[in-house]
């Protein structure tokens, strides 16, 4: 096992990972900007190395200085977190051509499985379903009508290097596809070097699922059940839950499958998150894409299984068989996590960077925060705006609404905005509640009533 | 109230060293605040970190008040010379600029010549680091004046 | 209010080495401090709460200044007449005391009938509650001056 | 049920009663002092009422001024918490006859119970073991000679007053047990208005473990298992937790079973503790005394067995019955508390009231903090010192000691001095690892070191 490891990320992640380290007896060293001199992490981690400024490209993103960092402390292995370069296989290369350990999967799966078109190629012949649409990126304008008129209008045009929602965009008609598919791949090029397009079917009523997967280097791969990701804002996750409130047991049972499937075909390792898009009209789900990294959302499949999802990250990095086979693997409650964001949600959820001047966090069984702020402490106007991940676990869905409603109301954070109302809002809304929620309907219905 | 009250209230806390005097009756209510009233505390900001490499080392603000800062721009090793045997790149005294080698930081198995930043310019006034020290990024390593 | 006193106060601190004095009488409210004070902070104390009785009223300083508080001593609802009829026990410039019943709290079904504290004589400047209201301990009812 | 219920009560249990409240839909009104206006209680709970000065006999145990919150706020109910009047027999009575219900037991019961001579009797009545001793007060010193030369010395002079170590005193021959017996009935009329004193056998190498039990007003009462709190300091809690690590499954079931037997034999009903002395070296328990309240380390049972104490007490105070069956109580891992106080145990444990500058709790799956406490707020010198429970729930006690540790490393309180150091210590020493521990242990040896 790693004696050291490095963790190249900062905020609640970088606090995640040094608490399941504690657990596990590993030393931690984390990287830092100066912006976050004073952060938690810092604080908390057995060592810390300043690595650059404020600015992630001249920090967090700085490849050179986190390298330095990581010999300078001689550490084994490096854990990525979510965001900045987690999943970049160019640093997952470099790390390893370093004889330190990448906390993830190899650089030829993530190259495999980061872009979308690969990715769905793979799919295809692993024979996980995907959404009907061109088999590849469309060459021409003629090619994207013929695909349109096989699949019929409306279709999405999406850049294959895209993601979050960037390099999207719908059509109605050929005239629209054709102008759309220009713009796109015209934007797509600048914004990731990359102009490459695909057509796929537009699903009207979408749920967003995702399978949690985890492998070992010795060809083993688990699935760890899905969460359910459906109440986003422009593509941005809001709210996740396990079990998905709308699938049968077989439709779980068969997407879990379909995601150990293609990872192993991919020969993957470590975490990773298959997306899957569910179609409630024609109860059908479609292989989206894969995150080869840890999610943000990872509690709450811990909440649910009992497993520290970071401790076996870090076990099957070092080489050992997973812990722990697919049959052993049971599910217990329901789990919600909602992100708590400095954002004013009145005001298009516009960022609300600051200082905490009061904040207790709320408590109770069933109810756990994950976190990096204290009263006090400044949010930096560099990185994202989360604060923090509230996540409860009862009995049923029921049950930890009841708990999710306490506790945000129990909620402390003054100095700055945050979403705790929106998302107290939220949850009391009827048809949140009797899961009628799109992936557009925050969007659509919720925030223009 | 008139204008002589806070005339004379302003003498008293000339003659008594007072920063700050509040008095409230029926009919005055008045407060006055010295501009050096609130007592600023130069305590250097709180590091948390043990950090593998040495903390920026404190800047003694009075002796060195106006010079600029040679700073670590990667985590590293740093050497004041070129080779164990030879002398140091710059010491105290030494005049230096953008184009002149101060110190060498090896980091990921290279030895990176170190030069101040564009804009920096006159004589070493300190050497902050000692030679073969771990650093970091923003670590202070040369005052210049 | 007149300079004098302070002065006489400035003489006091020095001679005892003080470094902040604050005196609060009847007519007069004075505080003064030295610059090596601990620059003491007095914010009123922020009151979270929603209580179910009224906040106790707050209470004017300057007009009010030396007044003496008479507060409810229990929860309970606070009634100004000893019937509804009838008219209050007291107004603006009813002089008081110890022995002079100001109003009745109805607290676990009994009219408990509320006296000033020993000490508390004059005349009261300002009724702070409603007829019927709702209040808590120390919620203030009357100004006495 | 209840529509809204006064809290009797301040600081972490007062926050505690109102989550439970919130997740059940139940209003709550909590009564407060003029030192605590600023509390989290007063700001989370529904409605608040000041009932008097810093002191707690002229605010939480001032029963006319809380008697006269609760009508003005016209509550259907009052939760007395721990400690204050939650054993006030008259307390529960004033309540009750003013057609309030009080969430706790009849004071018939709690007068039973209450007083440990009479507790012991009904013990003795109903068959459950008891320490070897004086079958009641003793009358005079020829008695009190009989009963040590029948037991053996060393004997326990105990006042049946008496509590939480207060009134106890023991002799080792007939000159100290005649001396001890004087001095111990003079100061228990002083202290208790009562000098009534009992003579038992005094059991060398103990173990503290009590069985939480609770009943219903329909006959019903079930054991929820045993909480072990042998690591004590001068006869206070330090470290509770569930399985107790030093009896056996057969011997569980006798004490549960017991537990069970008495409550039954008081009328009992509502969340009540049955305290046992387990002899290491007889490996026998015996009845000690029972609590008729909920107890500051229930959180340990409710890790274990999933059921929400405080809801639970709610609803069988409001004549339900209770919502589970002894066979349903099932177990779970291991569950670990811990109390931080501010308390300095340098230098003797010297309670340090004041402002908590800095103020971080620790997270992460398993962890749990019951606490009041937040940055900037300044422990009024009134009360209690106890800032926060700290709770932690692994598979085992392996786990939750792992978790422990990490949960103490990473809380963070500035400002004052706290216990966290001491437990750190503490859960790091191999014979409490090595379960070694007997409840003079912290005293005699750990202490002393």
């Amino acid at each position: 096992m790693f004696k050291r490891i490095l963790i190249a990320n900062r905020g609640e992640i970088a606090m995640r990972i040094i608490r399941t380290c504690r657990r596990i007896g590993v030393e931690t060293v984390v990287v830092h900007s100066t912006a976050d001199k004073e952060s938690l992490a810092v604080r908390m981690a057995d060592a810390a190395i300043c690595i650059g400024p404020g600015p992630a490209k001249q920090s967090y993103l700085n490849i050179n200085n986190i390298i330095a960092a990581a010999e300078l402390a001689d550490v084994d292995a490096i854990h990525p977190g979510y965001g900045f370069l987690s999943e970049n296989s160019h640093f997952a290369q470099v790390v390893r051509d370093c004889k330190i350990e990448f906390i993830g999967p190899t650089s030829q799966s993530m190259d495999a499985l980061g872009n979308k078109a690969k990715a769905k190629a793979l799919a295809i012949e692993a024979g996980v379903p995907t959404v009907p649409g061109s088999p590849g990126p469309v060459k021409s304008a003629e090619e994207a009508i013929a695909v349109a008129h096989k699949i019929g209008y409306p279709v999405m045009i999406k850049a294959t290097a895209g993601g979050g929602g960037r390099g999207m965009r719908v059509a109605h008609n050929d005239a629209s596809l054709v102008s759309g598919l220009l713009q796109a791949q015209r934007e797509a090029e600048a914004a990731f070097g990359n102009g490459e397009c695909i057509i796929e079917a537009l699903i009207k009523r979408a749920r967003h699922i995702e399978i949690q997967i985890i492998g070992d280097m010795h060809g083993n791969v688990v699935s760890l059940g899905e969460r359910d990701c459906s109440t986003q804002r422009r593509h941005q996750k809001l709210v996740e839950e396990s079990p998905s409130p709308v699938i049968t047991p077989a439709t779980r049972a068969s997407m879990s499958a379909d995601a150990v499937k293609l990872a192993k075909a991919a020969g993957y390792f470590n975490a990773g998150t298959v997306e899957f898009i569910y179609d409630l009209d024609r109860k059908a789900y479609y292989f989206l894409e894969m995150n080869t990294r840890i999610q943000v959302e990872h509690p709450v499949t811990e909440m649910v299984t009992g497993y520290d999802l970071i401790k076996h990250q870090i076990h099957v990095a070092a080489g050992e068989p997973l812990h722990f086979k697919q049959e052993d693997v049971k599910f217990q409650g329901h789990a919600i996590e909602v992100r708590i964001n400095a954002e004013d949600f009145e005001k298009g959820f516009a960022p609300c960077p600051g200082k905490i001047s009061m904040y207790v966090s709320p408590s109770g069984k069933g109810v756990r925060v994950d976190s990096h702020c204290y009263a006090g402490y400044t949010i930096p106007p560099n990185y994202d705006s989360m604060i923090a991940k509230l996540i409860v676990h009862g009995e049923n869905r029921t049950e930890a609404l009841r708990f999710l409603d306490q506790a945000l109301s129990e909620y402390i954070i003054e100095g700055i905005k945050t979403t705790i109302p929106f998302h107290q809002r939220l949850i009391r809304d009827v048809r949140f509640v009797n899961n009628e929620v799109t992936t557009k309907w925050v969007d659509e219905v919720f925030m223009r009533e | 109230m008139d204008i002589k009250t806070l005339k004379e209230l302003t003498r008293l806390m000339r003659e008594n060293d007072l920063v700050e005097i509040e008095v409230e009756s029926a009919d005055l209510k008045v407060k006055l605040k010295k501009a050096s009233a609130p007592i600023a505390q130069f305590v250097a900001a709180p590091s948390f970190a043990a950090p593998v490499a040495a903390a920026p080392a404190a800047v003694p603000v009075d002796e060195f008040a106006g010079c600029k800062q040679v700073i670590s721009p990667i985590p590293g090793t740093m050497y004041l010379k070129p080779n164990p045997d030879a002398a140091t790149f710059v010491g105290v005294g030494t005049p230096v600029d953008e184009t002149k080698v101060v110190c060498l930081i090896e980091a990921m198995k290279v030895f990176n010549e170190i030069k101040p930043d564009a804009g920096i310019k006159g004589t070493i006034k300190k050497v902050c680091v000692s030679d073969g020290q771990a650093v970091e990024y923003g670590t202070v390593l040369f005052l210049v004046g």
